[in-house]
């Protein structure tokens, strides 16, 4: 095993490499993946090395790149996508949902959809309108979809890896926030030997709160765990690394030791993944839950302009402030609405 | 069937031929939007200059200087054959609509009138080449080998692919208007990655020999509504700039259930091609073999490096849109009328006849035939298993899903609860 | 007030020629909706009535169809549009995600967008694929919107105009089952007497129970709290009506009576609106729950054919066992994974 | 500026110019999907036949039989307020570009190269038309009268829109391609259905008189990258079979990012609209009076109830897609040059020198009134004020929404709790 230092976009790259070099059936799919790279140089190089035929500039239509991508796999490809911002994705919402998603199943598991879905997702770069987006929920409520998110650069290296080798499509998200952080990858990881795609990692062991995040909010919520060990509360941090499906397992596993549940996401709170990491823990742990388990989130709004994306996102201050809610330091103080007379009266 | 002609044969389409922006093909349109619903043109406009027509209405065969070569092969038991398959196929469609009436199927969307255009498209595929459908072919399923219960599944509501698609070379039934369009650039796309892959020495199944041009073609068909959903403008955009091998197939049967063609374009159809790069051509869709002739030169230019073409069969869809539609509700029996004196199969039915090519007895050997699939049809349908609620959960995933696996597990649990309980639930 | 006998789809049809004849300014666009008066002729003799310019059909692309009611919107118009069923109302949603319900926000308030997008929705006739969607989650997930769903004919002639008259865009789902149920409708009601478009209804009371549902299956949860009645059980059930914003006050004070909670809904389980109604119900009702809220949902799978619909769309057996369980009657018996060894480890 | 030229005017378009199927204008394709991006072919492909052009790139004034009436109005006082209107925006969008590089704005995409294409364009707008754009047409705003921080607002990252849509009679910029090129036609549809509201005597403020043909018009601005999008093919299609009154402006500056043209078309992209049902015009996007005419044409087509065009302003991207992007990755030098050697600014004022109606004080005073609109813009950029938090949860709704203001109300309630402890936070 060799590791090199590289930053996440470029574990992203090392990982394609190896996956063009694995298996001719892989192409790449994408808006200006060529000779410009894509426009976070994810595919830097590729189309040099493996040429226009497997790493494809395609025309500026995401429906069209999806569409497109399914008819490579009637004919047994396995093509990975490059949806540019996540903003862009929803374009191509009805092939993702009512196609790749439900063609396995249509055809009785004739035809597999063996397509990898890459999105640099969510915000905190300061980026413009559609740039920002947290589509999660979409995908992880589409049945037939599995939906991933990496945070760090070895992850982003194998797990995607492991996408592309599956049979399934996968949702592969990367958190923009963390292109350039750097870390340790072996970009040639035997995938026999690597953890499965949809297991949660434990990443900071505690005993008091359970914290479940995934993509950059990993970080923030280590921090988090950091901030409340001089607070003399003792915090686990679970990367739940796969969305769909989720690895309830691991989470309701450490949840019956903590009693104690806080969900850390960036898209808004309503039916966001959040909600269901609470609502299944909640059957789950019933007896063992201390207090209500905390969401963390973003608000329910349209993702706001750059200026404001810092009251938006959730940042250590709000970890540290939900963590504080669980442990009952601070009131719950869920947003409750005072109906008028009339109203009540409805 | 014969195979496909000379590939020597290769010349440029219809493409250019004459129309112009404010010929509406429709009658014209005063800029409201939606009127109520302005019939089609009679014949004139709709079959116009520039369509290409071999057999006309009245069996009469017309020479053609571009298209003749394209069936210099189908001699007259070829095209007995061929009017065979349309008196089946009609068949097929007389009696799964009864099937539905009976209550055998949750509902079944006619072909009735677009015989010509789905058999004479369909003939002229090779066994290789890939289909990418609406609802409405059931005329292709059945010259691409997929008879009785495969037919009818679907339409009984048992699953949502009545056959295997790779063994068909068939994807199942599109009902998301136009998103097929998009699969079969795909698939044609592969079959072009496919030959570089040859070339590189690494085959992965395609029949092309090394560095030559494609061999197998893709072939997309949709309606005349369809053409107005993004997602076929797209195709047009990818087919086009990528020089895919894919033949659009589009039969305008003049509805898109209560929407006239008139609401989805003002010039016929067939323009759109050459906007977008591609060559175009209007063929009489009632005519089995001029659609046989265009289908031909268009999966040859497909094959032969020259791309992708759009074919506008103009047709017409005599029947309800399906079975639960009401067409009295925006059309008028004299159209329908129209289009009757305009029938695909009775033209050639003639044309034989008057060529001695036919007689009673070749009649009730084709009667039979048809005669034989309905039969099987109707057997067919009562052999369709029911699923079982294990479907429910089957397939959705490829690779091993251990949390669905738990719910299916968790339900069956439920379902074991009214074993045990008398009566089986409340 | 005078009623009439109506089907739902006739108090739809109702409630729409009232507000076509109430505002010049409201204009119905869709596919086939003119002389066909829609595939269920929700909209029949609506264009004879009011013109080809009022009531018009549209060409065939759902996303030409909300993209034009936005500029429409533009313009002072209020659209109503007619999706002909769920499962095709994807290929307009990056118009309705990223336009319809961004525009007032990104506007800063200038350009409100007043649009109804009615979508004919869910199972249980026995249609063929992507016409049996339940697509609530997308939608309630989406801020910016609101979400209605109706389960009466008065409701559809009454929450269907107030949706037009409201100036935020409404997803207003019209359960097919439904459309030829009866039942007295007042079409002229008052809208500034009628009870707010957000507000629930409790449309049975109950003491052990609260049932929560919305759409169809408010009828098979007032079935099953007539069966459980037999049962000696008392169940609430309560008619969510309005999905986004959801009327958690009403359904916090029923559970703090009842201290059990069953939501059913049809569409999949994971991240469904049932998620975010066991979460915040949890959040706000810990103390006063004595079971797990509970969730009675379609199955985390594709639509299925029609033949098999009847094991995924909830029925009376499933409700009852749902409430079965949240007594504690049988066990809860959650989806659990057993994980490999390997899986552990990881 | 002068108003729209004579309504009796009006005339066909050039949609019927010469053009063939193979003649590719980015120079021949092979069949391979995306060949590592070949560059735009020079001048001839680009700007050759069938392209309306009235002052070439040496400032030499050609007359054009159809297309001089369109623009007989602008003497040289017009010309020089053209000029001028080029050069204050190509200083815009320089000091733009700077304060970007200084931190003032998050991002800024240049419109370098193409400021005939968009002052002659808006120029052609009456007061009450409105504008449909992307986001790089910062030239129709300034025409529009958005100046100084409005212009900058969303590109600092304060705001979604800079300006009261309804006050400047332009939405806000979009950056989702192509969507806005439906908005435009719903917008067009609207101003019909108001003309028939004023039939019925309850005008809704439409300045049309009853029956007469529509007396507004409509704009959408999209670029060559965005023709490929569904949404853009919807809206031909929604705006052709319901005659609106729109124009379609596309802005051929050869690249969508990395992509040159040719990966989005075969075929120059004017071909689009024949298919379509609507005329089509390709003009010299760098010829301000070129462009002014032909959008002056098409307006004038729309008011007058001929429905829509699509005009094609061939035109260059010289600096790079955004202050984000590195665009020595995929073209070359050589290809800048070649387009700046056919400057839209330059030209305009070397013909009007020649024809002795520009001097060095004109130039001067042009300069000038650049430098004011600079510093004004400077000036602006200090004035934006940041948002407060509050505005994060505002204008989502337009009506009450208790269950948002409780989340605010909630939130307010968190960040109060950093007042009360010190510092403020962890
Ligand atoms: C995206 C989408 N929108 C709407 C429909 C409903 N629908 C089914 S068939 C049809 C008309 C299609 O007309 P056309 O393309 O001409 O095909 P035809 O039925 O005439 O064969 C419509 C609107 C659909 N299936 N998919
Ligand atoms: C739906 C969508 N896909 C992708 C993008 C990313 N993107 C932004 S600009 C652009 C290129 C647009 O090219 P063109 O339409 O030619 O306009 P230009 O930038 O040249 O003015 C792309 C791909 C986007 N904004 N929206
Ligand atoms: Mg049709
Ligand atoms: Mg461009």
């Amino acid at each position: 095993m060799t590791t090199q230092t590289l930053t996440l976009a470029q574990g992203l790259n090392a990982g394609l490499r190896q996956a063009l070099a694995d298996d001719d059936h892989v192409v790449l799919l994408g808006e200006d993946i060529g000779a410009l790279g894509g426009v976070f140089r994810v595919t830097d190089g590729l189309q040099r090395e493996f040429g226009p035929r497997r790493v494809v500039d395609t025309p500026l239509a995401e429906s069209g790149i999806l569409g497109t991508a399914i008819g490579m796999s009637y004919r047994g490809y396995r093509p990975v996508v490059e949806i540019q911002f996540d903003g862009f994705v929803y374009v191509a919402f009805d092939q993702i949902v009512s196609q790749v998603a439900k063609m396995h199943a249509r055809t009785r598991g004739k035809v597999p959809m063996p397509i990898t879905i890459r999105i640099p997702v969510a915000g905190g770069i300061g980026a413009a309108e559609h740039h920002s987006e947290s589509p999660e929920t979409y995908f992880v409520h589409t049945a037939g979809l599995r939906v991933v998110s990496v945070s760090n650069p070895q992850d982003a290296s194998t797990v995607l890896r492991q996408a592309i080798a599956c049979d399934d499509p996968v949702i592969f998200f990367e958190p923009k926030r963390l292109y350039h952080v750097k870390g340790e990858v072996d970009a040639a990881v035997d995938l026999a030997d690597a953890p499965p795609m949809s297991a949660a990692h434990v990443v900071r062991p505690g005993r008091d709160v359970t914290v479940v995040s995934w993509g950059s909010h990993v970080a923030t919520a280590i921090d988090a765990a950091e901030a409340m060990a001089d607070d003399g509360a003792s915090v686990e941090v679970i990367d739940l690394r796969s969305l769909s499906p989720w690895d309830a397992d691991a989470v309701a596993e450490s949840v019956r030791r903590t009693g104690r549940l806080v969900v850390v996401h960036e898209g808004p709170r309503q039916v966001g993944v959040g909600a269901e990491i609470c609502a299944t823990v909640t059957e789950r742990c019933f007896e063992h839950l201390e207090a209500p388990p905390v969401r963390v989130t973003g608000h329910d709004v349209p993702y706001p302009p750059a200026k404001l994306e810092g009251h938006h996102v959730p940042d250590l201050d709000r970890v540290c402030f939900g963590i504080d809610q669980v442990l009952g330091r601070v009131p719950l103080d869920v947003p409750t609405v005072t109906r008028t007379a009339q109203e009540v009266a409805a | 069937m014969p195979s496909t002609t000379d590939p020597r044969t290769r010349r440029l389409s219809r493409a250019g031929h004459d129309s112009s922006v404010d010929s509406a093909h429709g009658g014209a349109r005063d800029h409201a939007p939606a009127p109520a619903h302005p019939a089609p043109a009679p014949d004139g406009a709709q079959t116009g200059d520039g369509t290409v027509r071999l057999i006309d209405a009245d069996g009469v065969r017309h020479p053609d200087a571009a298209y003749d070569r394209w069936v210099e092969d189908v001699d007259h038991a070829a095209l007995r054959e061929l009017y065979e398959d349309m008196v089946v196929v009609r068949r097929i469609d007389t009696e799964a609509t009864a099937l539905q009436r009976q209550g055998q199927l949750a509902l079944w969307p006619p072909l009735l009138g677009q015989e010509a255009a789905q058999i004479g498209s369909a003939r002229a595929l090779e066994t290789d080449d890939f289909v990418f459908s609406s609802y409405r072919e059931h005329g292709v399923a059945h010259v691409r080998g997929i008879a009785g219960a495969d037919l009818l599944r679907v339409w009984r509501g048992v699953t949502g692919a009545g056959w295997d698609p790779h063994e068909a070379r068939m994807a199942p039934m599109q009902v998301i208007i136009g998103a097929q369009a998009l699969h079969a650039v795909g698939y044609a796309v592969g079959i072009l990655a496919d030959q570089e892959t040859d070339e590189r020495g690494e085959a992965p199944g395609s029949g092309a020999t090394a560095g030559a041009a494609p061999t197998e073609a893709v072939i997309s068909y949709f309606g005349d509504g369809a053409t107005s959903q993004g997602d076929v403008a797209e195709a047009f955009t990818f087919a086009s700039t990528w020089t895919a091998p894919v033949v659009f197939f589009c039969q305008n049967n003049q509805w898109a259930i209560s929407e006239p063609v008139s609401l989805q374009s003002k010039v016929p159809l067939v323009e759109r091609a050459r906007g977008y790069g591609m060559p175009g051509v209007r063929v009489d869709g009632n005519d089995v073999l001029a659609v046989l002739a265009v289908t031909r030169e268009a999966l040859h230019r497909a094959r032969t490096g020259g791309g992708p073409t759009f074919i506008e069969a103009v047709t017409y869809r005599r029947g309800p849109h399906t079975t639960a539609d009401d067409p009295t509700r925006y059309r008028t029996s004299a159209e329908i009328e129209h289009w009757e004196a305009r029938d695909p199969v009775s033209r050639v039915a003639t044309h034989l006849r008057s060529e001695g090519a036919l007689d009673d007895d070749g009649e009730a050997r084709v009667q039979a035939a048809a005669d034989a699939v309905a039969a099987e049809l109707r057997a067919g349908v009562t052999t369709i298993a029911d699923p079982s609620w294990q479907d429910v959960f089957a397939d959705v995933y490829a690779e091993p899903h251990a949390e669905l696996e738990a719910e299916r597990d968790a339900y069956a649990r439920y379902l074991d609860g009214f074993a045990t309980t008398e009566g089986g639930g409340r």
